[in-house]
């Protein structure tokens, strides 16, 4: 080993010097982020003064290689954004697709999507409030919740052929059909979940210990949230009624509607409760859709040009709408596709929630919000208290040996 | 809503140290994988023409077409060229597979394929059969 | 109802209303963006800033603000020219929008003016060549950018 | 003959085996209640798995940052697991005294108590990470949360037998355990050896989610060995302590008049305590989630603390 | 077999990087240690500091961003020390491959030890995989050549 690699990897964790105000890096590698993602906490003793995210760390270009890429492609692609939302991803761009164009869709496949998009919203739920119980150091809760998922994932991978991937929505239709078999296994194990929910629902409201790190941590009120847009679950935990599905529903939610729950209570308690109501209300529109599934095809053939136009689309995904701008110039490849993932626009209110918070809460509330960085990789620096200054630029200390820290520059 | 309780999960603890535990043997035992579960992507060199087709459509750019001989068709002498796959980099989604007009491709269910060497993860089968 | 709100709002603006499906666009100059995006979020209650995309148009740039509220889109759109890429910010009246505006400057090179956001690289790495051009416009070639960054 | 005993039975060495047990115990506990299996392949069930862990660790390199004290990280480790394993040999096992007794070495061992935190302090400040600085700053605010219940509840034992030394706290639970009496007592010792071992609930000095590896983060090889070591043994010295001053220590029914079957059916009693109480630490910390720092300085000054005064007045009433 | 090796090879203690993947590989990853496949079984732990770890796991493409973060991770970790590639991205790219911000592969920055396939690969599979880099089985012949 040189004597370069040698003194890199002494200094590493070490600390530096101490700046001024105590800062504490969160990230990007951190044991309770899954994701490397950079988190500058400023602290007077435990209490957060500011929060400076720096996103980016998964940032790998999809956007551009959209543009290089054929239609069919790129729904792999954009299927591969995320691992916990990727159903969400693939059925918003071929959804959105085929809008562009006079095809219909088989109403079965249709169904399928839902069915699949329902799975999904369960299995990314049950994730979350697994993690919320490895934030907490309640290790059980983790385990209870990540084997009970695991039915789920027995589910997808039982219809579409991977855990995690599905490459199940394709354009024109859906890839892989329903068999008897898989429909009595759908209606068991819904049933299961629901009954595991309940369970956990009244676990969540009474350990003591737990309740104590949720309840009233991360107040979001009605005002904040509609100055910072948030979607999805958070932003009905601050009291309003916004739901993809419901207000403009696509594929078949036209037919399977949701039942949208709101609270006003608005910190971490009410999130698990409302993420917890959506596992319960995603378990009985699946049941719901396989009562109605209607007989046909489930795939019709699908030109590989697409027509000149463009298509705004967003879906409801687990963390909330994500949206999508497509624009055809009518050739095999689309001109600009544009993704806004739901963690991006949770990410401002989440530092807005955590202004003033004792460091033990970093990880309930900002992990609270259910990033997925995956999706987002985009962003930085924000402050939303306006009287602050805004500080960023100028490289001075690693910290935790992996991370340069910016500050300085432009003011508000 | 239920009362706050210290250590309301002592029930269910207990509960689920009486049961069976849920995890699998598998190391020491066998596996159950799904029909459908999609895995390493095998070639059946027979029936492989060569026609580049799943070349075009491989989102990961997995499929190379490399020259193997020449073929005469009646005057014209073209050039054959067969696949090889990158299966390192292969995202196992099965478009290649949907594609393919011959039945060439197919998607088994293996999925130990943890090796020490990613070369030997390039599977050259396809060259094999020239005709 | 909302049809006539809007194109009552164009001829103010002296912009331009279109209708894509069941969406609307609103084509405004760029000075006006900030009066149309004010406008179009106060309408009818509360509409949501989904978000602000930029598209390379070939010699424009072209930069849209999404609103959603209920079953329809309204886009206000601006085009920028390639030579003179600034347009207002409007995250004075919409904070929600400072994360997408910062989001198309990385991008796409556009500046707003009076985004706090604008002095610093948001999504690209550090090691992102300056001389590079920004990774959406079509002028950008990823595989030389890669070569920049040594990432082979 | 002494140091023989003190070397091996029912001496450290015994004890460190005693620690590897409680570290497979608590694993395996907490993860049959969670459905799954715990540690299997090394030894039989396992058993072997945390001396697996010990010796890998010390067979490995060890770095020491740049920008730490050196000196400290070099010989702290051994002078932190001196603690735990001093405090232990004056635990009574076979009979109603320890190796070597003291008639107040129940003073000596609430000082070693808190010279195990303040080493553990030490270590964690010396590594000069960003990390391990918060978390010593956690580690001291609960240090002087729990210090003054654990020592107010470990009086009550002191007062009910009229003795200072554990071998006298130990015969004089001969006929009724302390526990009947000084129930209250029992479980605020318990609650605060959870702080002090920083387990669940109180594992806020080493919460992995909000500051890494706590105040162990930079740690490596050797080190790292021998501060999980003394963690374990630390379980076990409190455990000990626990079942000395509640739960009669060695005492039990007498089945056989020779001296040294009586001794082996001594040490099986002890044994069983001992294994009883760990498992029922390990219980609770299955069972609970880590609380804020504020919250368990809280739960320390304005509940446990009260509590273990009123145990205090009531065994003082009660002698 | 020596005391030493014996022990190294029932306690693997794993440390897991993100290095800009979309985090479905981390999933499985974390999958491997709750109920279902229980990797604490062979004595596989998840530490949460790189300098208690003796295997890392690395997915995604490497970017720019997280190249230099990744090599002073593997530094920080004591000898011997061991890195296994786990899913598509971090072997070769996978589906990101051409895109401006994306290296292909990990092998290009850190020397790699293990590579396991997949996109995602299955729990089973990272169980396997963790198996053999500890067992150290010979290299596997070359596909059918």
């Amino acid at each position: 080993m040189s004597e370069e690699e040698k003194e890199r990897r002494e200094v590493g964790a070490g600390l530096m010097e101490y700046s001024p105000e105590n800062l504490v890096p969160f990230g990007p590698v951190h044991p309770s982020l899954k994701e490397p993602e950079y988190f500058k906490l400023i602290l007077e003793g435990e209490k957060i003064v500011e929060v400076h995210p720096r996103i980016g760390y998964v940032h790998r270009g999809i956007e551009r290689a959209a543009q290089d890429r054929t239609w069919v492609k790129n729904i792999y692609l954009f299927e591969r954004i995320c691992g916990i939302c990727s159903f969400a991803h693939s059925l918003a761009y071929t959804e959105g697709t085929e809008s562009l164009t006079e095809f219909q869709i088989p109403v079965r496949a249709k169904y399928l999507r839902v069915l699949i998009a329902e799975l999904e919203r369960i299995h990314s739920h049950l994730l979350w409030l697994g993690l919320v119980g490895y934030w907490t150091g309640f290790d059980t809760l983790f385990m209870w919740i990540w084997k009970d998922r695991e039915h789920v994932l027995d589910l997808l991978e039982a219809i579409t052929g991977n855990r995690v991937h599905k490459s199940f929505s394709t354009l024109g239709g859906v890839r892989k059909d329903l068999t008897p078999a898989l429909v009595s296994k759908l209606e068991e194990e819904t049933k299961f979940i629901t009954e595991r929910v309940k369970y956990y629902e009244t676990l969540v409201h009474s350990e003591e210990t737990l309740v104590s790190r949720t309840r009233g941590v991360g107040r979001l009120t009605k005002e904040i949230a509609e100055r910072l847009c948030p979607v999805g679950p958070l932003l009905r935990c601050s009291g309003i009624d916004r739901d993809v599905r419901k207000e403009d529903p696509y594929a078949a939610y036209e037919f399977i509607q949701p039942e949208v729950k709101t609270s006003n209570a608005g910190d971490i308690e009410s999130l698990l409760s409302i993420r917890l109501a959506e596992v319960t209300d995603s378990c009985r529109m699946i049941s719901e859709a396989l009562d109605r599934l209607p007989e046909g095809p489930v795939r019709v053939p699908f030109p590989r040009i697409i027509p000149r136009g463009d298509a705004f689309f967003h879906v409801e995904a687990p963390r909330g709408e994500l949206f999508y701008f497509i624009r055809s110039n009518g050739t095999p490849k689309p001109e600009r596709v544009k993704i806004r993932t739901p963690t991006l626009a949770n990410l401002l209110t989440a530092a807005e929630m955590l202004k003033g918070r004792p460091l033990a809460d970093v990880p309930v509330v900002l992990t609270g919000i259910d990033p997925c960085f995956g999706c987002m990789d985009r962003v930085t620096v924000i402050d939303v208290d306006k009287s602050k200054k805004w500080s960023v630029s100028g490289e001075e200390l690693r910290v935790y040996g992996i991370e340069y820290y910016r500050r300085g520059a432009g003011k508000r | 809503m239920s009362k706050k309780r210290i250590g309301k999960a002592l029930g269910e603890m207990f509960k689920t140290a009486m049961e069976e535990p849920v995890t699998v043997k598998y190391p020491f035992g066998a596996v159950i994988v799904a029909e459908r579960f999609r895995g390493k992507l095998d070639v059946d060199p027979i029936r492989c023409t060569g026609c580049g087709v799943c070349e075009i459509v491989c989102p990961a750019g997995v499929i190379t077409m490399v020259p193997v001989g020449k073929r005469s068709i009646g005057q014209r002498e073209i050039e054959v060229k067969k696949p090889v796959f990158d299966l390192y980099t292969c995202i196992s989604c099965g478009q290649c597979v949907e594609d393919c007009r011959f039945g060439a491709l197919a998607l088994t269910n293996k999925f130990e394929l943890a090796v020490f060497d990613k070369g030997s993860l390039i599977m050259k089968k396809a060259l094999k059969v020239v005709q | 109802m909302i049809e006539e709100e809007l194109s009552a709002m164009a001829a103010e603006l002296s912009g331009k209303l279109s209708r894509v499906r069941k969406s609307f666009v609103l084509q405004v100059s760029p000075e006006k963006v900030k009066d149309a995006c004010q406008h179009v979020s106060q309408l009818d209650g509360y509409y949501h800033l989904s978000t602000v995309t930029g598209a390379d148009m070939g010699d424009k740039i072209s930069v849209m603000y999404h609103f959603w509220k209920g079953k329809e889109f309204v886009t206000v759109e601006a085009d920028v020219p390639k030579s003179d890429r600034h347009l207002p910010s409007i995250s004075s009246e919409l904070p929600s929008a400072l994360l997408y505006e910062a989001e198309v400057k990385d991008l796409l090179g556009v500046v707003f003016d009076g985004n706090p956001l604008m002095g610093t690289r948001l999504l690209l790495p550090d090691i992102y060549p300056e001389d590079a051009p920004p990774p959406l416009t079509k002028e950008a070639d990823p595989e030389k950018i890669r070569k920049m960054m040594e990432l082979e | 003959m002494q140091l023989l005993q003190l070397l091996v039975f029912p001496g450290l060495t015994f004890f460190v085996w005693i620690a590897f047990a409680f570290e497979w115990l608590e694993r395996k506990t907490a993860a049959r209640m969670q459905g799954r299996v715990g540690p299997m392949i090394a030894g039989p069930f396992g058993l072997l798995q945390p001396v697996a862990d010990f010796l890998k660790l010390a067979s490995k390199e060890q770095i020491i940052p740049k920008h730490s004290e050196k000196f400290v990280l070099t010989w702290g480790p051994p002078l932190y697991f001196a603690a735990p394993a001093i405090g232990i040999i004056f635990i009574p096992v076979i009979g109603n005294e320890s190796i070597i007794g003291h008639p107040l070495d129940l003073l000596f061992v609430l000082f070693v108590l808190a010279f195990s935190t303040l080493m553990a302090s030490l270590l964690g400040y010396s590594a000069a990470g960003r990390y391990s600085t918060i978390a010593v700053g956690r580690l001291v605010v609960q240090y002087t949360s729990y210090e003054i219940p654990l020592i107010l509840s470990v009086i009550s034992p002191a007062i009910l037998a009229g003795n200072l030394s554990l071998g006298g706290i130990v015969s004089a639970q001969s006929n009724y355990w302390f526990i009947l009496s000084a129930p209250i007592g029992f479980a605020v010792f318990i609650i605060a050896s959870l702080a002090e071992l920083e387990k669940p609930p109180f594992d806020i000095p080493s919460a992995k989610t909000e500051i890494v590896g706590g105040w162990m983060t930079d740690f490596s090889g050797n080190a790292l060995a021998y501060v999980k070591l003394t963690k374990n043994l630390s379980y076990v010295f409190l455990s000990a302590l626990a079942v000395t001053l509640f739960l009669g220590g060695p005492n039990g029914p007498v089945l056989f008049h020779q001296i040294i079957l009586q001794y082996v059916m001594n040490t099986i009693y002890f044994m069983v305590k001992l294994f009883s109480v760990g498992f029922l630490i390990f219980v609770v910390k299955t069972a609970l989630a880590r609380i804020r720092i504020d919250q368990a300085a809280e739960l320390f000054w304005t509940i446990l603390t009260p509590l273990s005064l009123a145990q205090l007045g009531l065994v003082i009433l009660l002698r | 077999m020596t005391l030493k090796d014996w022990a190294r090879k029932k306690s693997i203690w794993v440390f897991d990087v993100n290095a800009a993947s979309c985090n479905g590989c981390d999933i499985e990853i974390l999958d491997a240690f709750t109920p279902r496949y229980d990797v604490e079984r062979i004595g596989v732990v998840l530490v949460p500091s790189p300098r208690h770890a003796d295997v890392l796991l690395v997915t995604g493409t490497v970017n720019a961003m997280m190249k230099d973060r990744l090599k002073t991770i593997y530094e920080q970790m004591s000898e011997p020390k061991y890195v296994v590639a786990v899913g598509a991205c971090a072997l070769g790219g996978g589906v990101y491959k051409g895109c401006y911000n994306v290296g292909h592969g990990v092998d290009k920055v850190i020397p790699v030890n293990l590579y396991i396939p997949g996109c995602p690969p299955r729990p089973e599979a990272i169980i396997f995989g963790i198996l053999k880099l500890v067992t150290g089985e010979p290299p596997d012949p070359k596909e059918e050549e």
